[in-house]
């Protein structure tokens, strides 16, 4: 060092760069791409922060892409999925959960005015065969991401149309015509080999297709309703819920009731219950087991129906009984003519197993001349017993691979343990994943569990206040059979929505941390980091205070031991 | 040319001559005069430079520090109790080894309360790091302002021009006042090697450990001493542009082979040489005046003391409980000598009182009769104290 | 070398007449030294001032304790104890007075001149500053040098109207006292 | 993660996207408020200034000789002359024909107590000069003593809770509005936790040729008793509470303020630091203490007008937004 600097002790500039301040750390930051709770909670597997990053940007196409990266029908499940992503969203803990159902929708009915075609290479003509069976949406999914995977698929559906459940059961005003017929005529269209009315152990049989393709999908669905009685007495008029359904989806018209009980707590009674309502049924009654959501009631102890489509219901005249159950039934002859229902939990007996207690003095007559079950649906076996076992699938969670037939899987309803179509979607496409491995000859896709991040680690300051749109909605005088009561959110709204995603989990380069560091040790890089970040910690100085972490908005920042 | 000036005037002229860039001063008696006379020339446009009147001495040192660590030719005067609040800031000064010239008009410090002449002001900071150069009269004054910036300058160690309050700054007496030309000749425009400059953007004033903080102190320690040198040639350099010099690190005046002499600091000394023509044998003695106090001149005194038998040292300060203070300096300097001179310590005209033509004699009468040969106030009135005081 | 001190009050422009005749001095070519007996007195307080002229360096610093001569601004002054201590026996007063002087020679046991200075200046400048007057009649008295230097002096200090005033003022006071009366005393004070 | 290969990290420092005055390797504790502050308006008032520095944390933890973690040229005299040496280095300039701007830094203590004065005297004399006061509100540099800045019944080492007191006896000392009282063209306060308000203060006072004055509220975890990763948060908090007012002051009247939506219990900002823990004890002293800094910061949204009509985006809740892409 020159004298002149000795003397008196001065010092050069940005000499401190020789003193290693990170010896110091005993904690350092790294980035942690957390996953979101909402493509954790997607059963479809949707990353819906990634399309609501790409639509605030208003890059619409690129964020229906990323979409159906995912889920080929997001019309169809922007609309009758129960959207656990919401339920799940952070920002539900600060304001209102983001719409997303309603930005998916959005996406997909702008792929269809605008004909967008799915991104897919065409092809290769030695491509691997297999069979995919239903084309509900378990199949439509693994026939899709099979086609994505470059795999060649025939898809049989007993039925003369495609779409399962959606086009038989789902009434018109939830999901109109258009949008189904549009989804599934991309979807089929992209050189997938459809072949309608062959059902399986008629037209078709599992040997045949084992033979005949690498692989085989199995998407019945569950065709059979579940049997019902009360204590072993059933009406001999006796009508299913998804039966009628069937019925009304296919004629248009019902017997003429006066009044009558659903009996369930399910999608299935409560969309009877509505078309009982269109179909001029006076008195409509829900006798259901569960509870109406509420913000005060545990999950588990409600309807299992989408909470929107119950209080649609009841803004149309349903009558919800809560808690209740049928303890006997009021007949005339044959005929119904009422049913007693009493109140009932279900609580912990003292062997500590959950049963249903009814509660004695609260019975009560419901004078009714039909009852109509809708209870859920059973497996119909017809062509699966040789893959059955005792009755049921035995399968690989994560993938649906059967456990005895290691080139059959199955999704879907069918698998017994779900019963949604964003479920459905879902196994379809990680059975369709698992194939393509295995057609490659590498081993199955593992499940990738990542764990959410919880809203305790982001920072909610750095986010405007902003509540959710109003979804535009059909008034209740005006709803009838066809017409869909719930409408499609504008433009702006949907960016807003893309505006107010929080981006759990994944850097938004907002550069708080590269501001806020008191030892300038979060450098920014133009290029990208190997971890995609634009950030990079300067581990010579970085102290390990940890303030990167707490300031980051989204959580991507993570503070771990030292060494 | 020759004018008849006060003191102080000559001092104000004597700053502007350097042309310092910055002056920043608080008024204290008797400094007050040197910083109304620089304001005066400034407001009537004959010295231009950024006065800052600054709200204490701290903020004066402080204000001048700045200016001289930005590069700047900086100035400050004061007094006293200005001395002392400014003290923090002059070891500072002195430890970054930023030069400037500070006229200190010397004078008492309370309590009680004096505004009159002593030299207990800057002796209270002789360990503060900066060169300390005494003056005999304003001419002295007036070339010894133009030395200190050079000495400063070229030794980077701060220089403090010691003038007697009122003795010297409220005199009026004729002084050559230079040129300005042979200012500019004598005095190169400054240019501080580690200024506060964005383009070199150096730290000053850094947190130094023990690791190194030795070697600093060191550093500046051997400045001081190097310093001898550089005060010299700046006197010789300035005799041989002006015609007058003042001796470099102390005058005598006497004969070359005298055995007494008395030593003081400051204005002192001319009625020192008047009080010993007018006694007997008053022509045998020697007069040192110390022009150079700090740093401290101790070969050239060993040289020029050499052979003496006694000096009496008269000056205008004392440390309490201790003594003379240059006096004993004095004798620990001489005391490597062969023989080395007996050093008699008075302290004299404190707190303004005034030193008469006789105490050359009353200081021989003293060394004479070998009573309080050590130290003593020597014109002290003990009849004025109670017994128990004296 | 002659000493005098000068007696006044303070804001009277005693340090002022010090001054004023040390430069005149030093017109005439002679060394000089003028100072105050540094004090912190206020308007009204009675202070002093020294002068020192010679013709060679003046080294000595310290106050004038044995003057060759006392001018006294204000006659009041006299009453004042210390005043005229130390005065040379061959030495005198000037003193700003209206009084008889031969009463002021007897009451004092000095030689001493009275000038109505006062009076001299308020006609002259229309204040009653008595220094110009005093020091024009002391160097009369005295014959140390010519008024000229004096005048000089003011000239330093003063411009136009004020100067051209003073100038006349010296005239009139130096015309007032009987010219060399002192020049014995000047003789038999200097050191 | 590491680093990718491509990208070396020496590089990397040097083209980083701004231009700092404070940089890596200075000896700041773990969430330093004041290192953060420092940078921050070092890099908003831009490379033509000199820096002068008052004692404390700020000057030791920047300058360890033989290194300097300073960019600009800087110097540290003593603890209470910043004011002095910034009005002598501008003076300089100012004789030098040079328009570097001259700022000043100084911590509470150098500001608010023992540099007062020359602070004052700086900005009666309008030198152009940007004070800038780091306020951590306490002597840290000498561990954690009362200085006036202290907030009333905050703990000290001087002025510890016990069987007879509660923390500290006295008030804040209302140092902006005796600044303010100046006549100054500008004078604001500040708070790390608000990071582009205080580039926005700084480019301000920046422009306006005079004396200016910022006070940065900056957190010191060490003597506010919290971790280091809480330092903006506990920031942030002392401004959405009231108890540390964002405003601007125009030749001493006020201009414009940072609003509060819906003012936060101080009870938010106090319990998270160890220096009020005293209060949180069941004491009725302590409750009185309490209500009185909820008192206090009623009076200052009252004082200053904190309180907004409407959520706004320029408010303290809606100033540091985030957004994709930063």
């Amino acid at each position: 060092m020159s004298s002149i600097y000795t003397r008196g002790g001065y010092a050069l500039p940005s000499s401190s760069l020789d003193f290693k301040t990170g010896s110091w750390r005993t904690k350092k930051p790294v980035h942690l791409h957390a996953a979101a709770p909402c493509h954790h909670a997607c059963p479809a597997g949707e990353d819906a922060q990634a399309y609501l990053a790409l639509v605030e940007e208003r890059r619409f196409r690129e964020a229906w892409e990323t979409l159906v990266s995912a889920n080929p029908m997001p019309t169809v499940t922007g609309r009758v999925c129960h959207h656990p992503c919401e339920t799940a969203c952070n920002r539900s803990k600060m304001d209102s959960a983001i719409a997303i159902h309603n930005v998916e929708r959005f996406l997909g009915e702008q792929a269809l005015m605008r004909g967008w075609d799915y991104p897919m290479s065409p092809l290769p003509a030695n491509a691997p065969a297999v069979a995919v069976v239903g084309a509900g949406p378990a199949g439509c999914s693994a026939a899709y991401h099979l086609r994505r995977q470059g795999i060649k698929v025939t898809l049989f559906e007993a039925m003369p149309q495609a779409g399962g459940l959606l086009a038989t059961a789902i009434p018109h005003y939830r999901l109109p015509r258009l949008s189904l017929e549009g989804e599934l005529e991309r979807l089929l269209g992209c050189d997938i080999d459809f072949l309608p009315n062959h059902r399986l152990g008629r037209d078709v049989s599992i040997a045949e297709l084992r033979t005949q393709f690498e692989a085989v999908f199995l998407g019945p669905g569950l065709q059979k309703p579940r049997p019902w009685n009360v204590d072993g007495a059933v009406p001999d008029d006796l009508h299913q819920g998804l039966d009628l359904l069937r019925e009304w989806m296919h004629v248009g018209t019902l017997p003429q009731w006066n009044s009558v009980a659903v009996v369930g707590a399910g999608n299935t009674a409560v969309d009877m219950a509505r078309v009982l309502k269109r179909a001029g049924v006076a008195r409509v009654h829900i006798i259901s087991h569960k509870a109406i959501p509420a913000a005060d009631i545990p999950p588990e102890d409600t309807m299992p129906a989408i909470g929107r489509e119950i209080f649609q219901a009841l803004e149309e005249g349903v009558q919800i009984h809560e808690h209740r159950g049928v303890q006997r039934l009021v007949l005339r002859g044959e005929r119904v003519t009422g049913i007693e229902v009493v109140h009932m939990k279900k609580l912990r007996g003292t062997d500590g197993r959950l049963r249903r207690v009814a509660f004695a003095g609260t019975e009560s007559i419901l004078p009714v001349d039909q009852v109509i079950p809708a209870v859920g649906q059973v497996l119909d076996a017809t062509g699966l017993r040789e893959v059955l076992h005792e009755g049921w699938f035995q399968f690989e969670s994560y993938n649906g691979v059967l456990k005895q037939h290691n080139n059959v899987y199955v999704g879907g309803d069918a698998r017994g343990d779900h019963g949604t179509v964003s479920e459905a979607i879902g196994d379809g496409r990680r059975a369709a994943l698992a194939i393509a491995a295995r057609l490659r000859g590498d081993a199955a896709p593992a499940e990738h569990k990542r764990e959410p991040i919880g809203v305790e680690r982001l920072n909610l300051h750095y986010f405007e206040p902003g509540d959710r749109p109003e979804q535009p909605m059909l008034p209740v005088a005006e709803r009838d059979a066809e017409t869909e009561i719930e409408l499609c959110l504008g433009e702006n709204q949907v960016v807003a929505e893309g505006e107010r995603c929080l981006s759990c989990g994944n850097c938004m380069a907002c550069d708080n941390c590269w501001n806020l560091c008191p030892d300038s040790s979060v450098l920014k890089t133009r290029e990208k980091a190997s971890d995609g970040s634009h950030y990079v910690f300067d581990y010579d100085y970085c102290k390990g205070c940890g303030l990167c972490a707490h300031e980051c908005p989204v959580g991507y920042i993570n503070m771990i031991d030292e060494g | 040319m020759l004018q008849a000036l006060e003191g102080s005037q000559a001092l104000a002229k004597a700053v502007a001559l350097c042309r310092p860039q910055v002056v920043a001063a608080y008024p204290i008696t008797p400094q007050t005069h040197i910083v109304e006379n620089i304001a005066k020339l400034v407001a009537d446009g004959e010295f231009r430079c950024e006065l800052v009147s600054v709200e204490s001495e701290f903020s004066a040192a402080s204000v001048a520090l700045g200016a001289a660590a930005a590069g700047s030719r900086a100035y400050t005067a004061s007094a006293s109790q200005g001395i002392l609040l400014m003290s923090e800031v002059l070891f500072n000064i002195a430890g970054l080894r930023v030069p400037m010239v500070l006229t200190c008009a010397n004078r008492a410090v309370s309590g009680p309360l004096s505004i009159w002449n002593d030299q207990q002001d800057s002796m209270a900071v002789r360990d503060s790091g900066w060169i300390q150069l005494y003056c005999g009269d304003n001419q002295e004054a007036v070339d010894t302002t133009i030395q200190a910036y050079r000495i400063a300058e070229r030794t980077e160690v701060p220089v403090m021009v010691c003038v007697d309050g009122f003795v010297l700054t409220h005199t009026l007496e004729p002084i050559d006042m230079p040129e300005q030309s042979l200012v500019d000749q004598y005095l190169p425009p400054y240019a501080f090697s580690r200024a506060l400059n964005p383009a070199q953007p150096i730290s000053i004033g850094t947190l130094v450990s023990p690791d190194f903080f030795t070697e600093a102190r060191h550093s500046h320690h051997a400045a001081m001493i190097k310093a001898l040198a550089e005060i010299e040639s700046a006197d010789t350099d300035w005799q041989e542009v002006s015609g007058r010099g003042w001796g470099g690190l102390f005058e005598v005046q006497g004969p070359e082979d005298a055995d007494t002499a008395l030593l003081t600091l400051g204005s002192t000394a001319g009625t020192l040489a008047d009080g010993l023509a007018q006694i007997p044998g008053g022509d045998r003695v020697k007069v040192i005046r110390l022009r150079c106090f700090r740093p401290f001149p101790v070969e050239a005194l060993q040289r020029a003391c050499a052979g003496l038998k006694r000096i009496g040292v008269i000056e205008r300060a004392l440390s309490p409980g201790q003594g003379g203070i240059v006096a004993t300096e004095l004798r620990d300097a001489l005391e490597e000598l062969d023989n080395p001179p007996k050093v008699h310590g008075f302290a004299a005209g404190l707190g303004g009182r005034d030193i008469p033509l006789t105490i050359a004699a009353e200081a021989l009468r003293r060394m004479d009769s070998g009573e309080a040969t050590r130290f003593a106030i020597i014109d002290v009135e003990l009849d004025k104290l109670p017994p128990e005081d004296r | 070398m002659i000493e005098i001190r000068i007696h006044g009050r303070g804001g009277q422009g005693n340090v002022v007449a010090a001054y004023l005749l040390a430069q005149a001095a030093f017109h005439q070519g002679m060394y000089c030294q003028a100072f105050p007996n540094f004090g912190a007195e206020r308007r009204g307080a009675p202070v002093v001032a020294f002068v020192r002229l010679d013709d060679k360096p003046i080294r000595r610093r310290s106050q004038v304790r044995e003057p060759a001569f006392l001018i006294v601004q204000d006659q009041a002054l006299l009453n004042v104890p210390g005043v005229t201590s130390g005065l040379n026996p061959s030495g005198a007063i000037l003193v700003n007075s209206t009084q008889d002087e031969s009463w002021l020679n007897e009451h004092l046991g000095k030689t001493t001149v009275a000038l109505p200075a006062n009076a001299m200046a308020k006609e002259h400048l229309g204040r009653p500053v008595p220094n110009t007057a005093l020091l024009s009649a002391f160097l009369s008295l005295t014959g140390l040098f010519p008024i000229d230097a004096l005048k000089e002096a003011l000239a330093d200090r003063f411009k136009g109207e004020l100067l051209e005033r003073n100038a006349r003022l010296v005239d009139v006071a130096a015309e007032r006292v009987n010219a060399g009366i002192w020049n014995e005393a000047v003789h038999a004070t200097s050191t | 993660m590491s680093t990718a290969p491509e990208i070396r990290i020496e590089d990397l420092r040097r083209r980083q996207p701004r231009n700092s005055g404070l940089i890596s390797g200075h000896r700041a504790c773990l969430g330093c408020g004041e290192a953060l502050a420092a940078r921050l308006v070092t890099e908003a008032a831009g490379p033509d200034v000199a820096i002068t520095n008052a004692t404390g944390c700020l000057e030791v933890f920047s300058t360890a000789w033989p290194e300097s973690a300073w960019t600009r040229p800087w110097i540290h005299s003593l603890f209470e002359n910043s004011g002095a040496i910034a009005a002598g280095v501008e003076a300089a300039y100012k004789a030098q024909g040079r328009s570097t701007k001259v700022l000043a830094f100084g911590g509470d203590g150098g500001t608010f107590d023992i540099g007062f004065q020359a602070l004052s005297g700086m900005l009666e004399r309008g030198h152009n000069v940007l004070y800038v006061c780091y306020d951590n509100e306490a002597y840290m540099n000498t561990g954690i003593q009362r200085s006036s800045s202290t907030p009333h019944a905050a703990m000290t080492t001087t002025s510890p809770p016990g069987r007879e007191r509660m923390g500290k006896r006295h008030l804040k000392k209302d140092i902006i509005s005796i600044v303010a009282a100046h006549h100054i063209p500008y004078a604001a306060t500040a708070s790390v936790a608000y990071p582009a308000d205080i580039k926005n203060k700084v480019r301000r006072a920046m422009a306006i040729d005079g004396p200016t004055f910022l006070q940065i509220h900056a957190p010191c975890p060490l003597g506010w008793g919290h971790e280091g990763d809480q330092s903006i948060e506990v920031a942030r908090l002392a401004v959405l509470t009231g108890l540390f007012p964002v405003v601007e002051l125009e030749r001493g009247g006020i201009g414009s303020v940072l609003q509060l939506r819906e003012p936060l219990p101080v009870n938010e900002y106090l319990k998270r630091q160890n220096r009020f823990r005293h209060l949180f004890r069941n004491d009725a002293r302590a409750t009185q203490e309490l209500e009185h800094l909820q008192a206090i910061a009623n009076h200052n949204i009252e004082f200053y007008g904190l309180r907004g009509d409407r959520p706004a985006a320029g408010d303290a809740c809606g100033a540091d937004t985030v957004r994709r892409g930063g």
